[in-house]
């Protein structure tokens, strides 16, 4: 669907209803209400709902952010850690890679 | 109207036939009869469809200048050539937007089959055969004499298509008698173990490939967030190109599955006994599919909802700023109805256009649908995202683009990547079937622009570049070859 | 190849996805890829890695041709593109070389050694300097003062250069085409003339061995199990394979667990092998020489014991996988002490094994026997008898059988892990007294040429595998030695000792065979049809392989024992291949073996008239207890696995220098920016280019 | 780090296609679709050809090289005809197409002129067989390995991609010369388009000595250039208005009328 035609009202709940579906561990959710109503936030003349959706998206782009990090932080110890942690690395692992520890 | 469809299928059948003898005469004939038609139209039409034709000039000014993706600019920039040749201009937006439709499913087309060749030739899970099959080809191909594998090979395909029939009467009779909540959640079912299960798959054997080490957590959040986000954005709202990017996506892993598991020659014959059947499913007068969409008709409700790669977000974007009074207001319903048809190059009048313009896109999606559709869970699963692909609110300009089933999406991207897989790693082998299945898609298309009926998408394209695997691999490659070799160039 | 079927598969597998991918006529003018390589593959124990290892795409280096010693520097330092791969002569394969490429790995790429043509003078072994080290019977516990080899070092010219880990990998290549085009390649692009450095393009290598296994056994073997998907993926596998055994009177095999009333003399040799190279173990000296002997002494009981009995059993028992710790002596221990076997320990009355004999320095013959165990006056007892036994069975033959020093231990051989469960009588029969006269133990030179195996050239394929040499008849005198001593030893009586002799055609065939060439008419009559596949011309290679499978030179063992020993019987092939004498035969199969063995050729046909054997030639399960157990961690016995690969080859081709490389890149970058801003200007003019048509030409509008 | 040599060879050998391709072609549907019917065009064409050459070669003896060589020779001067044929069958296509919609809207201007065609159709032709000829060799080229361990020159990955850059271009100038030949009624443009076409195909007998091939095809590759110019309406007054109006680099700016 397209915002253009989406009356302001319905606007503020779809971003509302995207904004609290993340909270569902769901950091791309946040990523697509970030990016898809950036320019209903931001770009476009003020009208009334405009306050709130620039509430949501700031907040589902922290939310994203917060996610990121963890993500990163993690990935990096376990690539890290995982041969040193031996059987525990091993059941941790979806993939183990082959001839390298 | 019934014998005017009656005879468009004659005509039909004909072009059918000598697309095989000279495809190269459809392009011009194809032109020739949309204008006809269109001039009769216009006749016929009378005031609201010169109303029409303007409008759809001014907007053609716009959609001229611009490239589907970005939209149209400001008409300020053209008005003086809209003015001074507002009839050829008119007749050339038809040609353009037709043109433009059919560009408009060759960029997700090419998309879904880069993806699927791409992965072919770096993941070796996807080529090597481990003796798994699906059932539904329960003949192994490693036979020691040639005849046994025809035969074997011709039993799966006799099997597949058999199985793939049933669940299309099935599914007819499912919406003659109403069960849409049976339709619905299986759709719902499906589309969410294609998005979740193969989605897990193709990790797991990227990361294999690639030889990285990939941890419980992390997958899990990956194929949670791509899995529900997909469920939303197909079964309910999200933004369009995400949307797209979806269904080429579930396209793509559904084909990639079907290249794995379908032995070299059944998936061949297949793919040549598919297309006879979407053929036959179409345009018989009692085919399936064609009764599916009478009934439709009659009922006079969208037809049963399909998983459709739509592309009409230019459209309403290009409506959006040309910036028509009845655009923001709620009695929209009836004015970009009356606009859109033009825009979308089937001039006829609007509520013919609907069963013309759309129904032969439902129906492709349709019987593709079905293809798979009985072959694998998975496929079922894709085949009916249907409904979905139409958020119930959603507005009728939505249905004005040009939309493909992606069971057209499916069987291409097999075709390809079957023939980068088997052709001993010669990329030109790739590239012919692709410009043979892209040309069968053009001819296609300007055929559904000639008669506003449905049309199988499959036949033509898959024909081609079934003849055009086995051409190029034999006959073309050794040549090529012994020219690169001497390095002598044609 | 058989003992790796399911890899093989997966090679092929891949090979084919690789070679499909690349068969066009370029790809040819590019690669040249090598036929015959040998991999050196990784092994795993219970705490080490060790052979060799590949990136999963290959290592890529420059080919330098190492003349010497010296010449090292060129490739650890001086040499300006590395990293290099180093094609090594035989000669120049020691530890020093080997070790110092080792630290110096971030500028080598891999090794490949162009295997010799003749053995070094000065011996060469890659095995440690003491063989089984921890596994044997001498442990800290059993006599400090014996563990660790302290008093005699039994391989003293072991560089222990196979437990060494590289990471990159060595190949082994035989000295054919494909080394010529390797020298060639070299000469003509990477030669270094009077020290100005090579011009580009050079001459590179690529080798494959990428192994999936890492750390040690117990990680590689968690990995196996946790592998939970569609198509679970092993990483490595025990090695192991079946011990061959045979007994004089038959012993029912089905009853497992103690006899009452059996007394059983153990007769041992082992089955295997092994070299620096994965499936190169031609191993003469330190296997084949031990069982061949004893195969023939069995041969030579066999009227003996069918005429007059002797009241003791004789069982001979060929181990397998004594090379890793003992993995088939301590499986077979193991089962007897678990009545897993058909006897038990109790049954046992003595042991002689024959260990390496084959090369005797003026025509002695070692008589070891454990000090420790003898300090028990009852084992002495049996021992001291065993060896007078041996004594007098050598004394009319052109053998002198010498006892060693009392106190030094007994060599690594199977029969120390009979000691380890309990003090047995034993003697093992070696040539050497104190250290190895074998001077390649475990490497690829223990050969037939080391045995002194040579034939005239004039001679066909026939006449070589009935011509009887220096060392046969050697061989066939110990085998006459062991027989007429196992027949004292079970009590047979003193007047049919002298019709006790082994065959020297027999001795003679079989070291050809096993030396020279499976795929001879001999060995054929006497294997069953469908092993016709596995007879090679080549020498047999004795590496033990990975458990589930069974290995060419077990099944030829087996076959050949149940000839040498068993009795042709009158059945029909079916119920011959049903191990029974009759439709309604249910017991013989407990107690015999029948083999159909394929028999000769007729004159001037293809078919052969086949005929029934009945022995008591049986195999038994080699693969250590510790796998059973799941002890991968296990001190007592061995945990060996070798890990698995998806691909193994090597390809030589031509690199192009950096410069040329950058040149090409700048270039297309160049031709693309023109072009597009070209382009962009034309089509932004071109109704002003081509303004004098009449509408304009081809203008975006 | 042959991936360096992978991506120059495709810039060599396609830069200038893809450039021309974003800059006229993508934005209009039309051409595209064009473009594309003009590749498959050559495809055909090819295919033919190849049939011929396979059934020739399967009826000779495969052993003598001589024959087989001079099998390859004929089999490319067929192929060479035969796009040319199939040139001129699609150039009889798209005329009628475009007659067929010139009747309809009333007045003499169509949706894509015939010279749009021809300079679309002939890129088509160009990209499919420089495509065929490269695309394998660019899929060897990224490495690890460079040709030559037989003797061959190691510049053989880079003749190959400037002769198929020659090639596309050759070709797009050929459909200009072609149609616009066919349009006047000026046969003799057309047998030049097919002699220098079979003279390029000729020139590349004498690989690997790349001077002998690579050179005349660049003098061709020229020539043809300025004639394309000029027979697509172009002249050097309009360059030097155009170059006026705003200066470009001039060298370059007539050397290809696209």
């Amino acid at each position: 669907m397209n915002l253009e035609r989406v009356p302001n009202e319905e606007k503020l709940t779809l971003c509302r209803k995207y904004y609290l579906g993340g909270f569902a561990f769901l950091p791309f959710l946040w990523l697509v209400n970030v990016v898809w109503f950036f320019k209903e936030a931001f770009m476009k003349p003020v009208y009334t709902e405009q306050l709130q959706i620039k509430t949501y998206v700031k907040r589902s782009a922290l939310g994203l952010l917060f996610w990121v990090t963890v993500l990163t932080t993690w990935i990096t110890i376990f690539q890290r850690f995982r041969a040193e942690w031996g059987e525990v690395g091993d059941y941790l692992s979806f993939t183990i890679p082959l001839g390298i520890p | 109207m019934a014998n005017n469809v009656e005879d468009i299928e004659n005509n039909m059948d004909e072009q059918e036939t000598n697309v095989a003898s000279e495809p190269t005469q459809q392009p011009q004939e194809a032109a020739g009869t949309r204008a006809r038609s269109r001039g009769g139209s216009g006749a016929g039409g009378g005031g609201g469809g010169g109303g029409g034709g303007d409008g759809g000039g001014g907007d053609g000014g716009g959609g001229n200048s611009s490239g589907p993706e970005q939209n149209g600019q400001p008409p300020t920039a053209q008005p003086p050539r809209v003015v001074e040749t507002e009839e050829d201009e008119d007749e050339e937006l038809t040609l353009k937007y037709g043109a433009k439709h059919v560009i408009m499913l060759f960029v997700p087309v090419t998309l879904c089959m880069v993806v699927v060749v791409a992965t072919i030739k770096s993941v070796s899970f996807y080529t090597q055969n481990d003796g798994q099959r699906l059932i539904y080809t329960p003949f192994p191909e490693d036979t020691d004499t040639m005849g046994q594998r025809a035969v074997n090979s011709i039993l799966n395909a006799t099997i597949m298509i058999t199985v793939i029939i049933v669940m299309t009467l099935v599914l007819v009779l499912l919406y003659k008698y109403r069960c849409y909540k049976v339709i619905q959640g299986w759709l719902f079912l499906s589309s969410l173990l294609l998005l979740f299960f193969f989605s897990y798959i193709y990790l797991k054997e990227v990361f294999k490939t690639y030889n990285l080490a990939m941890d419980y957590f992390t997958l899990a959040i990956i194929i949670w967030n791509f899995g529900v986000v997909g469920m939303m954005c197909i079964h309910w709202k999200g933004p369009l190109r995400l949307q797209q990017a979806y269904l080429i996506m579930i396209s793509a892993l559904m084909a990639l599955v079907f290249i794995k598991y379908l032995p070299e020659w059944t998936a061949w014959l297949i793919l040549a006994v598919i297309s006879v059947y979407d053929l036959l499913a179409v345009l018989c007068p009692k085919g399936p599919l064609r009764i599916l969409v009478e009934t439709a008709q009659e009922r006079n409700e969208p037809i049963f909802p399909a998983l459709i790669y739509s592309s009409t977000m230019v459209w309403l974007v290009n409506m959006a700023d040309t910036e028509w009074p009845p655009k923001r207001n709620s009695t929209e319903a009836a004015a970009p109805q009356q606009e859109a048809p033009e825009a979308v190059a089937s001039p006829a009048p609007t509520t013919l256009s609907d069963d013309g313009g759309f129904n032969p896109l439902w129906v492709n999606q349709q019987q593709h649908q079905l293809g798979p559709l009985q072959t694998t869970d998975e496929t079922r699963r894709e085949i009916q995202e249907l409904p979905s692909a139409r958020p119930p609110v959603e507005d009728d300009d939505e249905e004005r683009g040009v939309k493909l089933g992606l069971g057209d999406f499916i069987f291409y991207s097999m075709l390809v990547g079957k023939a980068s897989a088997t052709a001993s790693g010669d990329w030109n082998t790739t590239l012919a079937c692709f410009v043979a299945i892209l040309i069968g898609l053009c001819l296609t298309l300007l055929l559904l622009a000639i008669f506003k009926k449905a049309l199988p998408a499959l036949p033509i394209s898959i024909f081609f570049g079934l003849v055009f695997y086995f051409a190029t691999d034999n006959l073309v490659q050794p040549f090529m070859d012994r020219l690169a070799l001497h390095q002598f160039y044609i | 190849m058989d003992l790796l079927s399911s890899k093989w598969l997966v090679n092929l597998l891949v090979c084919w996805f690789f070679i499909g991918v690349g068969c066009n006529s370029v790809e040819k003018k590019i690669y040249v890829h090598l036929n015959y390589t040998i991999p050196c593959v990784r092994l795993l124990n219970a705490t080490h890695q060790i052979g060799c290892q590949s990136h999963l795409s290959g290592n890529v280096g420059v080919l330098h041709v190492l003349e010497s010693e010296e010449n090292l520097d060129w490739v650890l330092r001086s040499g300006l593109n590395p990293p290099y791969l180093v094609i090594l002569e035989s000669p120049l394969f020691t530890r020093s070389i080997m070790m110092k490429l080792k630290n110096g790995s971030s500028r080598v790429a891999g090794v490949a050694v162009v295997a010799a043509n003749a053995n070094p003078p000065d011996g060469f072994s890659p095995h440690t300097n003491c063989p089984n080290e921890n596994t044997g019977v001498y442990t800290e516990s059993y006599d400090p003062a014996m563990s660790h080899c302290n008093v005699t070092v039994w391989n003293p010219l072991g560089n222990g250069l196979s437990y060494e880990e590289f990471d990159f990998p060595i190949f082994s290549m035989k000295d054919d085409n494909d080394t010529l085009v390797i020298r060639q390649c070299y000469m003509d692009h990477n030669r270094a003339v009077n020290g100005s450095t090579p011009q580009y393009p050079l001459c590179a290598m690529q080798l494959f061995s990428h192994m999936s296994a890492v750390t040690n056994t117990a990680t590689c073997m968690r990995r196996n199990d946790i592998n939970f998907s569609i198509s679970p993926e092993m990483v490595c596998d025990p090695l192991g394979d079946y011990n061959v055994w045979a007994s004089t009177k038959p012993l029912n095999n089905t009853a497992k667990g103690h006899k009452d009333g059996e007394r059983v003399v153990v007769a041992a040799a082992r089955l295997d092998s092994r070299s620096f190279f994965f499936d190169v173990a031609p191993g003469a000296q330190s296997g084949v020489s031990g069982f061949v002997a004893l195969l023939a002494a069995a041969h030579a009981l066999r009227n003996a014991t069918q005429e007059a009995p002797p009241p003791r059993n004789i069982l001979y028992a060929f181990f397998q996988g004594e090379t890793f710790d003992y993995i088939g002596s301590s499986r077979m221990v193991y089962d007897m002490q678990n009545n897993q076997f058909a006897v038990d320990l109790d049954n046992i009355h003595s042991v002689l094994e024959v260990g390496q004999v084959g090369l005797r320095a003026e025509s002695k013959l070692w008589l070891h026997s454990d000090p420790v165990s003898r300090k028990n006056s009852s084992v002495d007892e049996e021992v001291k008898k065993l060896i007078q036994n041996l004594q007098s069975a050598a004394t009319d033959l052109n053998v002198s059988a010498e006892v060693p020093n009392v106190s030094q231990p007994l060599p690594p051989c199977s029969f120390q892990r009979f000691l380890r469960a309990r003090p047995i009588p034993g003697v093992v029969i070696e040539d050497h007294q104190s250290a190895f006269t074998n001077r390649f133990y475990e490497s690829m030179y223990d050969n037939a040429e080391h045995l002194n195996i040579s034939y005239p050239s004039n001679l066909t394929l026939e006449e070589q595998l009935e011509f009887v040499t220096d060392t046969a008849m050697a061989l066939t005198e110990v085998a006459t030695m062991v027989a007429r001593t196992l027949y004292a030893q079970a009590g047979g009586a003193e007047s049919q000792r002298n019709n006790i002799n082994a065959d020297r055609q027999i001795v003679t065939r079989m070291l050809y065979g096993f030396l020279v060439r499976s795929n001879n008419s001999w060995f054929q009559q006497l294997i069953p049809s469908d092993l016709m596949s596995h007879l090679t011309d080549t020498p047999t290679n004795f590496y033990v392989g990975v458990a589930p499978q069974t290995s060419k030179p077990t099944y030829l063992v087996q076959y050949l024992l149940a000839n040498l020993t068993g009795s042709t019987v009158n059945i029909t092939q079916e119920n011959c291949q049903n191990q029974r004498e009759s439709e309604e035969d249910k017991e013989n199969k407990h107690m015999y073996f029948y083999v159909w063995a394929q028999g000769a050729a007729l004159p001037n046909s293809t078919e052969r008239e086949g005929f029934c054997t009945r022995s008591t030639a049986r195999l038994v399960k080699a693969m250590s207890p510790a796998f059973d157990l799941r002890e991968y961690t296990s001190k007592d016995y061995s945990t060996w696995t070798e890990s698995r690969w998806k691909s193994i080859k090597g390809r030589i081709f031509l690199v192009a220098s950096h410069e040329l490389e950058m040149v090409t890149l700048g270039v297309g970058v160049g031709v693309l920016l023109t072009s597009l801003l070209l382009t962009y200007f034309m089509s932004s003019k071109a109704d002003i280019l081509f303004s004098s048509g009449r509408e304009p030409a081809n203008a975006t509008y | 780090m042959t991936a360096a040599v992978f991506f120059g060879c495709t810039f060599i050998a396609f830069g200038p296609a893809i450039a021309l391709f974003w800059f006229t072609i993508a934005r209009e549907p039309l051409r595209v679709i064009f473009l594309i019917a003009g590749a498959f065009f050559w495809l055909v064409s090819l295919l033919l050809a190849s049939l011929v050459w396979f059934i020739s070669v399967q009826i000779s003896n495969k052993d003598s090289a001589a024959q087989q060589k001079g099998l390859l020779i004929f089999g490319v001067v067929l192929s060479v005809l035969l796009q040319e044929t199939f040139r001129f069958a699609y150039y009889k296509l798209l005329k009628k197409a475009n007659e067929g919609l010139l009747t309809l809207s009333q007045e003499e201007t169509m949706p894509i002129s015939i010279r749009q065609l021809a300079y679309v159709s002939g890129l088509g032709f160009g990209f499919m067989s420089g495509a065929f000829s490269v695309v394998n060799i660019l899929a060897d080229s990224a490495g690890p390995g460079t040709i030559g361990i037989h003797g061959d020159s190691q510049h053989y990955f880079l003749s190959s991609a400037f002769m198929t850059m020659a090639i596309i271009l050759l070709h797009m100038f050929w459909g200009i010369v072609f149609f616009d030949g066919c349009e006047n009624r000026r046969w003799w443009a057309v047998a030049t388009v097919v002699l220098s076409h079979l003279l390029v195909s000729c020139l590349t007998f004498q690989n690997p000595e790349y001077v002998g091939s690579l050179v005349p095809t660049y003098v061709i590759l020229f020539l043809m250039g300025v004639w394309a110019f000029y027979s697509a309406g172009g002249s050097l007054r309009n360059l030097k208005l155009c170059l006026t109006c705003k200066d470009t680099d001039f060298l370059l700016a007539n050397h290809r009328p696209r």
